[in-house]
């Protein structure tokens, strides 16, 4: 075992513990804030595979910008501070929540396992993760999607827009 | 928009024409909304009908031609891929997204000035969604498949919403967002599995791999189950229906169109391409779960229907049911080749677009003047409508497979052959009973228009506006040719 | 480094966002929740980039365009959140069931 | 041959029907009757040329799918021709003074023509496609004759009734479309002539089960067979006069043609694996219906339960495998659209005087208060009751006859019992006839009747649309062979028998 | 054979036109039937003269063909002696009915209609007589039964004749199941239901028990045989005239004739021919004792159209069927004698009872006279005819018990030890009759008198075949009558006779046979009606109300509850879409876990 591995694996245990914060806090904020400790986390998981430019890119939007989004939304919809009794479904449905999710995690954990036991990352081929390999095999190969998800990107942005503009439509009520 | 092309990838722009057109036909009704006076913002709808008119056009030089581009070079064993094919299969969804979406914009015209709904943003947000939808079909690699989906999808949340000050329309968009993005997770990750173990996302290239692969099957088999979702969603296959039911009531009517035909036939070509061109190898794993699910979607659409006694809403559990018809090839083809499934369902979709809009278009019309919109108010509708009231009720036949509907009646035959062909007996025997229940329902609807109206309740009477008489009569007039030639719907070329 | 750690380590994030997900009751925590999902996904793909060393780099693109994908899900998310938080004065998702089947 | 005329045969009621339907209110309100009698006559004379030039027209129309636009007319589909338009013009003849009180008269007659298209269709149909779309053709127009112009006084009204009709015979469409699409589509066409002609050569034996059993659960509803027969009842009490005389004179028949035409040659493994259930049902159905004539109180639903019985030998007959037994079946079928329909006329008459047709309300006395209409009655239920002589006897005789000697390898024990059993059914029925006359025609009349001014015999308009069908009763009644030498050599090709 | 189609045209053309003219012009009714009767008689004649002259009358006419999918049948009619003679007594019969009726029923309203349903019965009699395909007859069979039962029913103003009616018709039929699958069986065997080919091929099929017992069911219940007896006396609630004509003299006895027909099939089924002496024996005895009791004038001659009915059917069973078709014709012209002659007596008196008969002897002497011919024939006595045919019957069985033959020796025993017995019966009863009707003091106070001419002639002229009948068998070589039988019968009679007048003497406004021992028994039939009442109509009754409540009930209710199964699964439905998204996602969720778990335990 070595470093990368045992970092791999703290980095891991981190953003798994956080993620687990995420849905069981029972403060709206410490909820985002464990978010972003759990995508950072995850960003540091990539560079450890040497994905450089995907964890940058990690940092950025997601913590960089969903994160904040998504605080701006817990604000705007007048999330109280400090514990709320309200954020989750009634015990029962935990119940079911709890049980479908650990039937997935184990159904996928012992596929996963029998599936890919003794194959290990060589990570040797450093550079396959950088801003240069990434953003040319973006433009050379996958070209077609890009621009697809660029229109993507404006219609969400017109989308959220006009769903957000108070100016129109409020006298039809 | 493609302006950056590399040396590496040719475009072929011919066979991208359709969405290219469409997606800047988006931004172009964007921008000239913006700069229009308000009273003369409505040419921007006319302007869009017109546009999927000329995208349309572009079609017809690719008819017979099999065109790739964005293509991959192979190295070795492994073959050259391309993420972009026009083929037949992409050309008939092609046309029929741009026609679906033809009588959805001809049908908003009227909607998005009565509903005082932003129209330039509207257009725009219709117009990006069905350029999703056009390269959707054409995509073959999981990437563009995926990002595609995202572009049918996300512009159709806000469209749903786009009543901003109605709350059940922002609640349904909530709905069909949620249900959407959680189906789009489960899909990525089955997709990721996919990936994982055969390293490859062209199509093709999985195919091969699945082909050559031994060892891994557990987990190919949650792949590509778990990729199934994200499509099971965009058709509101049981159990990924849910949403349909409250989204199309919440929506305006011309969008819930919009979502179960448009929106559907793009989930269906996804699903279509997924599972026969990806994952074939695999028939036998996914043709019994898509049976299964066949089965249970037309079973809980049609019991759920019979008790509908609003328009919309019957409407959007008549099409989870329809799903469940067009699921029953794809899940007959767990036996023999899984190509000539195909032609079963995508003459199907074509069949359903055809009758489920032209019931859509009536129903639109009858909700401007009735808002609620329920059953009742059809009543006696013979009387005051004669020609939207049978127009209506030759749509019902046709979804019911009920003479004169003999358009669905045809869909139906070509439906049930795969599992009558392939020994899927028992799909055939649920889907008959099936066709039963849903007669039903199809049918006390249709009888409605014609019986007395109650002495209280006048039925509507109205002057129909040219733009939504041009849906209901391109609908009509598309329902009834198939039903007196349904040849063409099996006919789409290489068939 | 073994193939199964970042898998494990995804397949276990999948399941917590899962469980979030149902478990959730507020529409942004539901949000959130799916983002931890689609992480999980972003991660699987990264491994069996790196695994498979592909040539397109299919895997590390595929999750550049997965974080935009979710970003952008994000943001219009939050937007109909809002809407939904205007019209309705709660993001409580059990309490937006007006639109529902009537039963008798 | 002239390969237009069974489309021109379809044409012109449909384009009577929508003439009546697009007419303006005031002008089709005036002509519609007049042209619904102009319409049907001009039909039925269409019928007699193609009955007997017997043409054909076989086009192609889906050949992806192996459908023919395929028309035909030989020796059991004529007759049945004939008297599908021979009814209808009585019917619309009878409508130009004999109206149901929701009049809409254009739409009526609309209906009725539309109606008779789809029965005509039905029975020219040569491509299995084809025959499903006329034999669903009828379900609409039947539904708004009892619907909108049906008896409201019935439990649950007439709406509820005509659900009822159409939910059950669409569950058996369903099912027989299954059946349908199982032969057509692993034959690989759907052509009849064709699927006859292979007697289900190429169709495996399972596959042939499956067919046969979805077919016969199909026509079993329609035709109808015990103990899916709970609609019919309901349907006839609830539709006016016309509508019951075509479902009982035509629609019925619609399901047994079927098993005879489509059911039993296509896939005859099938049909001989599942003969002895349906000899067996048959045969439950005659003396079922009988014994519940017993105990009705409504005369048309009484009648209504006596087709059950009298299907239930159309039914045995066929059940027999036998050219006899389906000969008979064919011929029982006929007469029993022409006897039946006369008594639902008769009823019908009844009931429009009445306003009732409740047998405790009725009471004795018609031969004194109405002896005409008593006296048709009474011919009308003797024919019914089989009197030799009369149409009635031929088919169930040879239904019987058929049963005491079965086809194929049929068990020859099983079927004298049918046979047997058949035989006490001939007895109730004529014991529940006899009641009938007693308890209506015998006797005085009540005192309200006595008192009603208004109850005229039948009228001069009334015997000349009944008194053809008397006729039609007596002349089949002792001329067996005009219909049994055009039925027997396509019955014997049907069942795979050379000449 | 021209002259048979007329004879069967005439009649039935009289039927229609009689029917279709009656409300129009009332007064042609009359001579129109009358005219349809008389045709036929002159027609029927033409054959029965050639036979007088001892011409070989065997005709064909050949209709056409009917094919069936198996065994043709043909549309065929053939005369021979037996036909032809049988043809001219039924011609008679209903020639003097209808004449006889235009008094009987004068003023009827419905007379049309009853006129028209005589010829149409006689018509169809005829072509039962001339029939030569099995189903040709049928036809006429049921024909006639069809018209008896209208017939029986021409009172429907009282329930009496409408039950009468009902039961004639369904009893009838139930034989006629069993005969139409006798027909069938005989069909089966001879590939033909041509009556004479039949014949003709009849030793090639030797021991046909079973399809002669099914047509035996046809006979059984035709001629009022035990056990379907019961029918006939009940049918004398239709106009006497009628009972005349189709009760006494033709339609019952074409049970008879229709074995007479198949003769030769018969004698080689012994089982059957036993069985037959059986059913015979049974129903001589019990009818003729049911008579001794009856009040009802045309009872007592019903119950003796039944017994002597028997004696036909007993000369068959032990091998004579000359002697059989002997006792038929003079039968037929008794017995329609006796009921004219008794409705004469019913005409002037007003009732059907005896009781209140009594003295008319010198009131109605026309009536006495030929009526105390009928009753002599009935009983017996030579010279009259029913003498001659009578001993010919027991002579066959006198024959067969001696001789043995086609018949097994002890059915002739059988038969003649029961014949004679009821030899005894028929004379008690026949004296009673008599003595009760027409002797004795007047007991109602009104003044009988005798009947109008168009009614007594026919009296008259049947008088004399029934008198005078009987010589006509002396010729036949084949008809055996024994000494010692006759001697034995006639003094068997004649204590009958004696035993009944001696009871009447000593109290003579009495019933003689009231102090009978179980005389109730005897008056209701031996209860027979009570035991089908129990056994057949209550069952029937029973099982018609269940059918009525299963189908209300359980195939009602299992459509009603598909549909509300359908309604509450979609119930089961609209509950899960709760509106909760969160719901929803679960479902979503779950299902693809169910899905994925599901595969993956299945793979």
């Amino acid at each position: 075992m070595n470093v990368v591995e045992v970092l791999f694996g703290l980095l891991g245990v981190v953003a798994l513990g956080s993620a687990l914060l995420v849905v069981t806090t029972r403060q709206l904020v410490h909820a985002a804030l464990w978010l972003v400790v759990a995508l950072g986390a995850i960003a540091g998981c990539y560079l450890l595979l040497s994905a450089e430019f995907v964890a940058w890119v990690q940092v950025l939007i997601y913590v960089g910008a969903v994160v904040v989004l998504l605080l701006f939304g817990l604000m705007l919809t007048r999330a109280p501070i400090g514990v709320s009794t309200d954020l989750d479904g009634p015990p029962l449905q935990k119940v079911a929540a709890a049980v479908v999710a650990l039937g997935l995690t184990a159904l996928l954990g012992v596929a996963s396992v029998e599936a890919f036991r003794g194959d290990h990352i060589g990570l040797a081929h450093t550079g396959r993760g950088s801003t240069a390999a990434t953003g040319s095999a973006v433009f050379r190969v996958w070209v077609l999607p890009f621009e697809v998800l660029s229109v993507l990107l404006l219609a969400a942005l017109v989308g959220a827009i006009v769903l957000s503009r108070r100016d129109i439509g409020e006298d039809d009520r | 928009m493609s302006t950056l092309t590399t040396g590496v990838q040719s475009v072929d722009y011919t066979a991208i024409a359709a969405p290219l057109i469409v997606a800047g036909l988006a931004l172009l009704l964007l921008l000239l909304d913006a700069f229009l006076p308000p009273a003369r913002r409505q040419v921007t709808g006319v302007l869009a009908a017109l546009g999927l008119v000329g995208a349309a056009a572009t079609l017809v030089p690719l008819v017979g031609d099999r065109r790739q581009t964005f293509c991959v070079p192979g190295k070795g064993l492994v073959l050259p891929a391309c993420s972009y094919a026009v083929d037949d299969l992409t050309l008939v969804f092609q046309a029929l997204v741009l026609a679906g979406a033809l009588v959805v914009v001809l049908l908003s015209l009227d909607t998005v000035r009565l509903s005082r709904i932003p129209p330039g943003e509207y257009w725009f947000l219709l117009l990006a969604s069905v350029s999703g939808a056009l390269t959707l079909a054409a995509s073959r690699d999981i990437l563009t498949l995926v990002v595609s989906l995202e572009v049918v999808s996300l512009p159709a949340f806000a469209l749903v919403a786009l009543r901003r000050f109605d709350g059940r329309a922002s609640e349904a968009a909530l709905k069909l967002f949620l249900v959407s993005v959680v189906s789009t997770a489960v899909m990525l990750f089955g997709l990721a599995l996919v990936y994982g173990v055969t390293g490859a996302v062209h199509l093709d290239r999985i195919a091969t791999a699945l082909d050559a692969g031994g060892r891994r099957d557990t987990i190919l088999v949650l792949g590509v189950l778990l990729a199934i979702a994200g499509f099971g969603f965009k058709v509101a296959a049981v159990p990924f229906h849910f949403w349909a039911p409250d989204t199309y009531e919440g929506a305006p009517v011309p969008v819930a169109a919009y979502l179960s035909v448009v929106s559907k036939a793009a989930g269906f070509v996804g699903l279509a391409l997924l599972l026969t061109r990806g994952f074939a190898p695999y028939a036998d794993i996914w043709g019994p779960t898509l049976a299964v699910l066949a089965a249970l979607t037309m079973t809980v659409g049609n019991l759920a229907a019979l008790r509908q006694t609003r328009a919309v809403r019957l409407l959007a559990w008549s099409s989870v049911a329809q799903s469940g018809y067009m699921l029953v090839p794809l899940g007959a083809a767990g036996v023999g080749h899984v190509d000539d499934v195909l032609p079963a369902t995508v003459a199907y979709v074509l069949a359903y677009a055809v009758m489920n809009l032209g019931a859509f278009a009536v129903v639109t019309l009858v909700g401007r003047h009735r808002p609620a919109n329920t059953l009742e108010d059809y009543r006696g509708l013979m009387r005051t409508e004669p020609l939207t009231a049978a127009a209506l009720a030759f749509a019902l036949a046709c979804l019911a497979g009920l003479p004169p509907g003999l358009l669905g009646l045809f869909a139906k035959v070509v439906v049930f052959r795969a599992p009558v062909d392939r020994g899927v007996g028992w799909l055939a025997v649920v889907m008959a009973v099936n066709v039963a229940l849903g007669l039903f329902y199809y049918l006390a609807w249709a009888a409605r228009l014609f019986t007395r109206p109650e002495s209280a309740r006048r039925p509507p009477s109205y002057r129909i506006s040219w733009s939504d008489g041009l849906a209901i009569g391109i609908t009509l007039g598309a329902a009834l040719w198939f039903s007196v030639a349904p040849g063409v719907l099996l006919r789409w070329p290489g068939h | 480094m073994p193939l199964l750690m970042p898998v494990l380590l995804a397949t276990g994030l999948f399941g917590i966002g899962v469980y979030g997900v149902l478990a959730r009751r507020n529409a942004i925590l539901v949000l959130m929740s799916v983002e931890l999902m689609l992480n999980a996904v972003n991660i699987d793909l990264v491994a069996f980039d790196m695994w498979w060393r592909d040539r397109l780099l299919a895997g590390q693109v595929f999750t550049l365009f997965v974080i935009t994908i979710a970003a952008a899900e994000v943001g219009l998310g939050l937007a109909i959140v809002l809407l939904v938080f205007r019209n309705r004065e709660t993001t409580s998702l059990d309490e937006l069931t007006e639109l529902r089947e009537t039963v008798p | 041959m002239s390969h237009w005329l069974i489309p021109l045969l379809l044409a012109v009621p449909l384009l009577g029907a929508v003439a009546l339907l697009v007419l303006p209110g005031a002008v089709a309100e005036h002509v519609a009757t007049r042209l619904g009698v102009v319409v049907s006559a001009a039909t039925l004379a269409l019928s007699a040329v193609v009955a007997a030039t017997a043409p054909s027209t076989n086009v192609s129309w889906v050949p992806e799918l192996g459908i023919r636009f395929h028309l035909g007319t030989d020796g059991i589909s004529s007759p049945l021709l004939l008297l599908t338009a021979f009814l209808t013009l009585l019917c619309t003849v009878l409508l130009l003074r004999v109206q149901p009180e929701a009049l809409r008269l254009p739409a009526l007659v609309g209906v009725v023509l539309l109606l008779e298209v789809g029965m005509l269709g039905t029975f020219v149909a040569q491509d299995l496609l084809l025959f499903f779309v006329f034999f669903e053709v009828v379900l609409a127009p039947m539904w708004f004759l009892i619907a909108v112009w049906g008896d409201d006084k019935v439990p649950g009204g007439r709406v509820r009734a005509a659900n009822i009709f159409i939910l059950y015979t669409l569950l058996g469409s369903a099912v027989m479309l299954l059946g349908i699409l199982l032969i057509g589509l692993r034959a690989g066409t759907f052509d009849m002539v064709a699927l006859t002609a292979r007697a289900g050569s190429g169709l495996g034996h399972s596959t042939q089960l499956l067919a046969f059993a979805a077919l016969a659960i199909g026509f079993a509803i329609k035709t109808p067979m015990w103990p899916l027969h709970s609609w019919l009842p309901g349907a006839h009490t609830a539709a006016p006069t016309v509508g019951s005389v075509l479902l009982a004179g035509v629609l019925l028949k619609m399901g047994t043609y079927g098993l005879v035409r489509i059911a039993l040659p296509m896939v005859p493994q099938g049909a001989h694996t599942f003969a002895p259930f349906l000899g067996a049902l048959a045969v439950a159905g005659i003396v079922y219906g009988a014994l519940a004539c017993l105990a009705q109180r409504d005369l048309k639903r009484l009648i209504a339960f006596s087709s059950v019985g009298h299907m239930g030998f159309v039914l045995l007959g066929i059940s027999t495998l036998t050219p006899v037994g389906v000969n008979g079946a064919l011929y029982a079928n006929l007469a029993h659209g022409l006897i039946t329909g006369l008594l639902f006329f008769l009823v019908g008459a009844i009931k429009d005087r009445h306003h009732t047709a409740d047998l405790e309300l009725l009471g004795g006395g018609l031969y004194q208060r109405m002896p005409r209409l008593g006296a048709l009655l009474a011919f009308a239920a003797v024919a019914s009751v089989g009197l030799p002589g009369l149409a009635g006897f031929w088919g169930e005789m040879l239904s019987l006859y058929g049963a005491f000697d079965p086809g194929a390898d049929l068990s020859r024990g099983y079927y004298l019992v049918l046979m047997t059993i058949a035989g006490t059914g001939v007895v109730l029925t004529t014991l529940y006839f006899v009641n009938v006359l007693r308890r209506v025609a015998q006797g005085t009349s009540f005192q309200v009747w006595r008192d009603a001014v208004l109850l005229r015999d039948a009228t001069t308009h009334e015997l000349v649309v009944w008194s053809p069908v008397v006729v039609l009763v007596v002349a089949l009644g002792l001329w067996p062979g005009w219909l049994l030498s055009a039925s027997d050599p396509v019955v014997r090709r049907l069942l795979g028998m050379s000449g | 054979m021209t002259a048979i189609l007329i004879a069967l045209l005439a009649p039935t053309v009289a039927a229609v036109v009689g029917l279709l003219l009656g409300p129009v012009r009332p007064r042609l009714v009359v001579p129109v039937a009358v005219a349809g009767a008389a045709v036929a008689l002159l027609a029927v004649c033409v054959p029965a003269l050639r036979l007088v002259a001892g011409n070989d009358i065997v005709a064909r006419l050949h209709l056409a063909t009917v094919p069936t999918g198996a065994v043709p049948i043909g549309l065929d009619l053939r005369v021979d002696g037996t036909a032809a003679l049988v043809a001219v007594a039924v011609a008679c019969v209903a020639l003097a009915v209808q004449v006889y009726s235009a008094g009987y029923l004068r003023g009827d309203p419905r007379y049309s209609s009853y006129a028209a349903l005589v010829s149409l019965f006689t018509a169809a009699m005829l072509l039962v007589v001339v029939a030569d395909d099995l189903f040709v007859l049928l036809i006429g069979w049921e024909v006639m039964g069809v018209c008896s039962y209208f017939l029986v029913g021409h009172h429907w103003e009282q329930e009496g004749s409408r039950s009468a009616a009902v039961k004639a018709f369904v009893t009838t039929r139930l034989g006629d199941v069993g005969f139409l699958f006798g027909i069938f069986a005989l069909g089966h065997v001879f590939g033909t239901f041509s009556i004479h080919r039949i014949v003709s091929a009849a030793p090639e099929h030797p021991g046909l028990t079973i399809a002669t017992l099914l047509l035996l069911c046809g006979v059984v219940g035709k001629s009022a045989q035990f056990p379907l007896h019961t029918w006939l006396p009940d049918a004398m609630a239709g106009p006497t005239p009628v009972s005349a004509l189709i009760h006494a003299a033709t339609m019952v006895a074409a049970g008879i004739y229709l074995v007479v027909r198949l003769y030769d099939v018969y004698l080689l089924a012994p089982t059957t021919l036993a069985v037959m002496a059986v059913i015979a024996c049974i129903t001589m005895l019990g009818g003729a004792l049911a008579a001794l009791a009856q009040d009802d004038i045309k009872r007592v001659l019903a119950y003796s159209t039944v017994s002597q009915l028997a004696y036909m059917l007993a000369a068959l069973a032990v091998g004579s069927s000359l002697a059989s078709t002997f006792h038929l014709l003079t039968h037929a012209a008794f017995k329609a004698l006796l009921f004219l002659a008794a409705g004469s007596v019913i005409h002037a008196v007003g009732t059907n009872r005896m009781a209140d008969m009594g003295g008319l002897r010198r009131l109605m002497p026309v009536t006495f006279a030929t009526m105390t011919v009928g009753l002599a024939a009935l009983a017996g006595l030579p010279p009259f005819a029913g003498f001659f045919s009578k001993e010919a019957v027991l002579g066959a069985a006198e024959e067969t018990a001696r001789h043995g033959g086609a018949a097994a020796t002890w059915t002739g025993w059988l038969v003649l030890v029961v014949g004679l017995i009821t030899v005894t019966v028929t004379g008690a009863y026949v004296a009673r009759l008599w003595l009760m009707t027409f002797f004795g003091q007047p007991r109602r106070g009104v003044a009988a008198h005798e009947s109008p001419a168009v009614m007594r002639w026919p009296l008259v002229l049947l008088a004399v075949p029934a008198a005078l009948l009987g010589f006509a068998g002396l010729g036949q070589p084949k008809l055996h009558i024994g000494l010692v039988t006759s001697v034995l019968s006639l003094v068997l009679t004649v204590a009958g006779m004696a035993t009944v007048w001696r009871a009447w003497t000593r109290a003579p406004s009495t019933d003689p046979t009231a102090g009978l021992p179980g005389h109730g028994l005897l008056l209701h039939g031996f209860r027979v009606d009570d035991l089908y009442d129990r056994v057949v109509v209550r069952p029937v009754r029973l099982a018609a109300r269940a059918v009525g409540w299963t189908d209300d009930q359980v195939v009602e209710g299992a459509v009603l509850g598909t549909g509300r199964g359908a309604v509450a699964l979609s119930a089961l439905v609209a509950r899960t879409q709760s509106g909760n998204v969160t719901t929803y996602l679960t479902g979503l969720l779950a299902g693809v876990l169910l899905l994925v778990a599901g595969l993956v335990v299945f793979t």
